[in-house]
């Protein structure tokens, strides 16, 4: 079995008394969905924030294709292809939908301005979000917010797609779509990392999951047997066993 | 040498006093206030307008102290609240504006020649230590006042509800407003107390020496080094501060009377890539 | 996965009228050429020092409305530029229309040193830290006997030229200073760098999540500032000929900067530009109040900056959507969008 | 809703929420009634924590949209409401770091409201508060973090009492040791709304629950008597 592509090793992080991560580690291969599930509060986009730089470990490492980054800064981890998406989505409200895209292709795939339009254009087809192309990303609809986030992290052409509770909030037509679309960029052969609280549109897509509680890893392993196992039913759905 | 450091010290003591209210509104509300300098030229030409109405000079003195209190409430209330927020452009312009308006105003009623109170010889009283060591008594003053202002404010800041109040507005606005504070009268009175020690500072630097309606900038510039340097969110840090920056000068001054104030800024800035954080960070 | 092709869409950076103002801007830059064979020397003297103004100005925006920056101490650079370009004049005998160049390339230099301190501060401590480095270049030229100290100096290798073409230089030179500048920042921000600035300044954090390395945008926004800092220094004390620590490093500079930018519109390159022109009238008819006058501009900049935060472009541009330098870039699909 | 509840002390009619441009709340209908327990749970950014803030003030809301007691209160500042006897134990617990476990306690009562509570009261029953009073309030786990802000809460006499996720990101048991305070909190009449993520928490500790999804109110009923699969299909949509 090749090297994953990324791997996290032995990752802890706290502020002040509280332990966020415990000595987490976890691993996607070439062309893998990773589901993370877990109440909130456990640590998960805290995991997201070490994973992309925003925020740097205490102890353990990053590793992206057998290459350590744990020291990087982040906008040279998304150039090596960590595509990062927020829960709570944090647009360049300033700059047209299509600008957004654009700045991301630029910057994160390292492509010329043309390039970049081309990139652009494709992401708006993929995201469904043409018509919004020349609105200003302030004013969309948390809807779309959310699909720009996906559509920005795409446009930096990452080979490690971070989503984080992409689907939350969302009714149901809207959440197949996105579990179309996700499928779809699974096909292209972009692995994903993907941090959900809606069960049904992760199992969809993960191939593997892992459940962290209180910053630990509670179960790892594939979906339908993570599911069936009491302690995970127990501390995440809340509803008795 | 120790006479050097003496004076040095005693300087610090003054630009402690520069700094305090500086230190107040940026611990509370993250504040800029590029005006503070000016509104210290301001509150010695007070003290200058009332005994020229025929107050006597020692109660205008005192007197300027109230008027100081309403004017940083008001200021702070209907003006510089208007400002506060993520952006710093607001806050800083606005300010930057207050600070041309007080300069011209100035101008115009009193000129541009630098004048001093009357301190009726105070300022010339001098104390012998040694035989050979002697020291002015009105800069021992101003080092007790120092040292009584920051006592007083880090007293006020750590034991009393209004304290509390500040410590907790400036953490958390939100929030201490979601507890029943209304932060925008906490501001204001963070502001009135600051335009007191402002005051002081005025009127003592009006006794000291010559103040003239463009000294404000350079004011402001020993206030925000001495905050600094002392480290942001402790008052003593500002002491420290100010006893840095006395010292450096007194040391520029003594080398040569031109690289004096140089000194001070040169060492602020060599500190501020060594330790950005200050000497007493307060860990928050 | 339907791929689009090239033809299929189509980017748009300008507006209808966009051909139309390039073409008037090229008639007025023209006119104005002409300017030295037929009118008074006072109005072309008057042109060098308000082209200064606006170049410092416009720079200033660039690096407050653009980049995030609040600097009071930009005028450092302004002086540096002046002096290096009177040392080059004075002692090493270059042409001091050319030392007007390398004047605003040395300010530029000295300006990534001065960073790695600068960019200790944020914000509105920023603001005054960028202060003291500018009193630090006054106090230390103020000490230098060479230049003449805290008395100041003239510009003496202009002596050779007459009285009127050495004005008519000077003027020509502030022309080409003012649409090199404007130049400078509009192909700045028309470019990806443009668009890196805007997602700085809306989410730092977002834009170095995405592959915009903040620190060094920062820094190139920092050095290009003070590049036309020191080329607005340079230029004006060719026109002014006498300068003096406290003239070329006074804050005053700064002060005429945020008036104008806060006039006529932040983070917009018209900002200045209107900005210098309300200026140029206000300071024509009022400035002979003196200390009244100074006090209205700081006032109107207080008004201003409270209640009509966007400024006079800036309410133009949501009105009307005026926009003399258009950097958006508007997406239309020529064949229609494949669904 | 439920007839025959006729001390209701708080209703909402058609409250609507914005963040910024997006909005959060698309027209809520809620009350309870005096010395009721009421939980509120659906999907992260279903707009639970959204309606609490609007309920405290940090959320403006048009004004007929909450009524307190009789009387129109939406839109009012939050200094205002908490003196009405309306206090948020808020998401994150948001203690103030510069100040000490006491003075956060203290903080409580800046609303100068009458009433039961004390920090006598409030150490005898969180007693490990007690120990640690003097110490920066960062210096504490993440539950007594939470004592301290449910304590923080309580110090302003409150007639109800709305908490924000109390068991964000704490171990089992210590949540157990917070709920297990919730009876004596309640004891003299006081109302509380739970917004929970644990649903069968929140179905134990409250007689009525609502199910929040993309800020409508999917589902409400008897706790009790809610069905998980009713709970599944208003908590996921389908």
């Amino acid at each position: 079995m090749s090297a994953p592509l990324l791997a996290l090793e032995k990752v802890s992080k706290s502020y002040g008394a509280l332990q966020v991560t415990q000595g987490i580690s976890l691993y996607v291969n070439e062309g893998e969905t990773l589901g993370i599930l877990g109440p909130n509060g456990a640590g998960k986009t805290t995991l997201f924030n070490l994973i992309s730089g925003d925020v740097s470990v205490d102890q353990g490492s990053v590793i992206l294709n057998g290459k350590n980054i744990t020291t990087l800064a982040p906008h040279q981890r998304c150039r090596l292809g960590i595509g990062r998406s927020y829960q709570i989505p944090q647009p360049f409200g300033g700059m047209t939908v299509f600008e957004n895209l654009v700045t991301a292709a630029c910057f994160g795939a390292q492509e010329t301005e043309a390039q970049a339009w081309q990139t652009a254009v494709e992401v708006l087809q993929q995201t469904g979000l043409e018509k919004f192309a020349n609105k200003a990303a302030g004013s969309l609809t948390l809807l779309n917010r959310k699909r720009l986030e996906l559509a920005r992290a795409l446009a930096t052409r990452p080979c490690v797609l971070l989503l984080d509770e992409i689907a939350g909030g969302l009714a149901e037509h809207e959440a197949s779509e996105l579990v179309a679309e996700l499928q779809r960029i699974k096909t292209r052969g972009v692995s994903m990392i993907w941090i959900e609280h809606v069960v049904h549109a992760l199992l969809s897509v993960a191939d593997r999951l892992l459940v962290i509680n209180f910053g630990q890893q509670l179960a790892h392993g594939l979906p339908h047997q993570v599911m069936q196992d009491p302690e995970v039913r127990r501390v995440y759905m809340g509803l008795e066993v | 040498m120790i006479e050097l450091l003496l004076q040095g010290v005693l300087l610090g003591g003054l630009y402690t006093l520069f700094a305090l209210g500086l230190s107040l509104m940026f611990g509370v509300m993250r504040l800029t206030n590029t005006a503070h300098g000016d509104f210290i030229i301001l509150a010695a030409f007070g003290a200058l307008w009332l005994a020229a109405l025929g107050l006597n000079p020692w109660l205008a003195n005192v007197a300027v102290l109230p008027l100081a209190w309403g004017l940083g409430y008001c200021v702070q209330r209907y003006v510089l609240n208007q400002t506060l927020g993520k952006d710093p452009v607001p806050s800083l312009v606005v300010t930057f504006g207050l600070s041309i308006v007080i300069q011209n105003a100035l101008l115009e009623t009193f000129s541009a020649d630098p004048r001093s109170i009357e301190s009726h010889g105070l300022n010339t009283l001098s104390w012998a230590l040694t035989d050979s060591l002697s020291v002015g008594v009105l800069p021992i003053l101003i080092l007790v006042i120092a040292l009584l202002a920051t006592l007083g404010l880090q007293w006020i800041f750590e034991k009393t509800r209004l304290g509390r109040a500040f410590r907790a507005v400036s953490d958390d606005p939100e929030i201490a407003e979601l507890m029943g504070l209304r932060s925008k009268n906490i501001y204001a009175l963070a502001t009135a107390m600051a335009f007191v020690l402002i005051a002081v500072a005025g009127v003592l630097q009006g006794l000291r020496t010559t103040v003239a309606p463009a000294d404000g900038p350079m004011l402001l510039l020993f206030a925000f080094e001495a905050v600094i340097m002392g480290g942001m969110g402790s008052f003593w840090g500002t002491l420290a501060g100010g006893m840095l920056l006395g010292v450096t000068q007194q040391l520029g001054f003594r080398f040569d009377p031109g690289w004096g104030v140089w000194a001070g800024h040169c060492v602020f800035l060599f500190l501020l890539l060594l330790r950005p954080q200050g000497l007493f960070p307060k860990t928050r | 996965m339907n791929h689009i092709l090239e033809n299929q869409f189509a980017v748009k950076r300008g507006h209808a009228y966009t051909g139309f103002l390039l073409v008037l801007a090229g008639l007025v830059v023209s006119g104005a050429a002409s300017l030295p064979l037929w009118a008074e020397s006072s109005w072309m003297h008057e042109f060098v020092q308000i082209a200064c103004y606006f170049i410092f100005a416009l720079m200033w925006n660039l690096l407050a409305g653009y980049g995030g920056m609040v600097s009071i101490g930009q005028q450092a650079f302004f002086g540096l530029g002046a002096y290096t370009m009177l040392i080059l004049g004075n002692f090493w005998g270059v042409n001091p229309f050319v030392a007007i160049a390398i004047g605003g390339v040395v300010a530029g230099l000295v300006s990534i040193p001065v960073s790695r301190i600068a960019f200790r501060l944020q914000g509105g401590y920023f603001a005054i830290g960028t202060w003291v480095i500018a009193e630090v270049f006054r106090l230390s030229f103020s000490n230098l006997s060479l230049v003449g100290g805290g008395a100041g100096t003239t510009l003496t290798a202009l002596r050779g030229i007459d009285k009127a073409s050495r004005e008519s230089w000077t003027y020509w030179i502030a022309l080409l200073c003012v649409v090199a500048s404007i130049a400078i920042v509009f192909v700045f921000l028309r470019s990806k760098r443009g668009l890196a600035l805007l997602a700085i300044r809306d989410n730092p954090i977002a834009a170095e999540s995405q592959g915009i390395a903040v620190g060094s945008m920062k820094l190139a926004v920092y050095v290009v500032a003070a590049f036309g800092a020191g080329l607005a220094g340079a230029l004006y004390f060719v026109g002014n000929l006498r300068i003096s620590p406290d003239a070329a490093f006074s804050v005053n500079w700064t002060a005429f900067a945020i008036f104008m930018v806060v006039i006529g519109g932040m983070g917009r390159i018209e900002g200045p530009l209107i900005g210098s022109l309300v200026f140029w009238l206000l300071s024509k008819f009022f400035s002979d109040f003196g200390a009244w006058y100074l006090m209205g501009l700081g006032a109107l900049a207080i008004f201003t900056t409270t209640y009509f935060k966007q400024g006079l472009w800036g309410y133009a541009q949501q009105r009307w959507g005026w926009s003399l330098f258009p950097t958006q870039r508007r997406l239309v699909f020529l064949a229609g969008p494949k669904t | 809703m439920f007839p025959g509840d006729s001390n209701i002390v708080l209703h909402t009619r058609d409250l609507k929420a914005f963040y910024g441009d997006a909005q959060a709340l698309f027209g809520i209908d809620f009350e309870i009634g005096k010395g009721q327990a009421i939980a509120i749970i659906g999907a992260n950014g279903a707009g639970k924590s959204t309606f609490l803030k609007a309920l405290a003030g940090l959320v403006k809301v048009q004004a007929t949209a909450v009524n307190w007691k009789g009387q129109d209160i939406g839109g009012r500042l939050p200094s205002e409401i908490v003196r009405l006897g309306l206090a948020l134990v808020p998401e994150g617990r948001r203690l103030f770091p510069s100040l000490s476990v006491q003075e956060n306690l203290m903080m409580g009562s800046e609303s100068q409201r009458k009433g039961p509570w004390s920090l006598e009261r409030l150490f005898n029953l969180f007693p490990i508060l007690q120990e640690k009073r003097h110490q920066p309030s960062t210096s504490l786990s993440g539950g007594q973090q939470q004592m301290v802000a449910i304590g923080r809460a309580l110090m302003s006499n409150p007639e109800l009492l709305l908490c924000d996720e109390l068991s964000l990101g704490l171990a089992p048991l210590v949540i157990r040791e917070i709920y297990n305070a919730l009876p004596e909190i309640t004891a003299e009449g006081m109302s509380v709304v739970l917004v929970e993520q644990d649903v069968s928490l929140a179905q134990q500790m409250t007689q009525r629950l609502y199910c929040l999804q993309e800020g409508r109110v999917s589902l409400q009923g008897i706790s009790s008597l809610l069905s998980r699969e009713q709970i599944s299909q208003a908590y996921f949509g389908q």
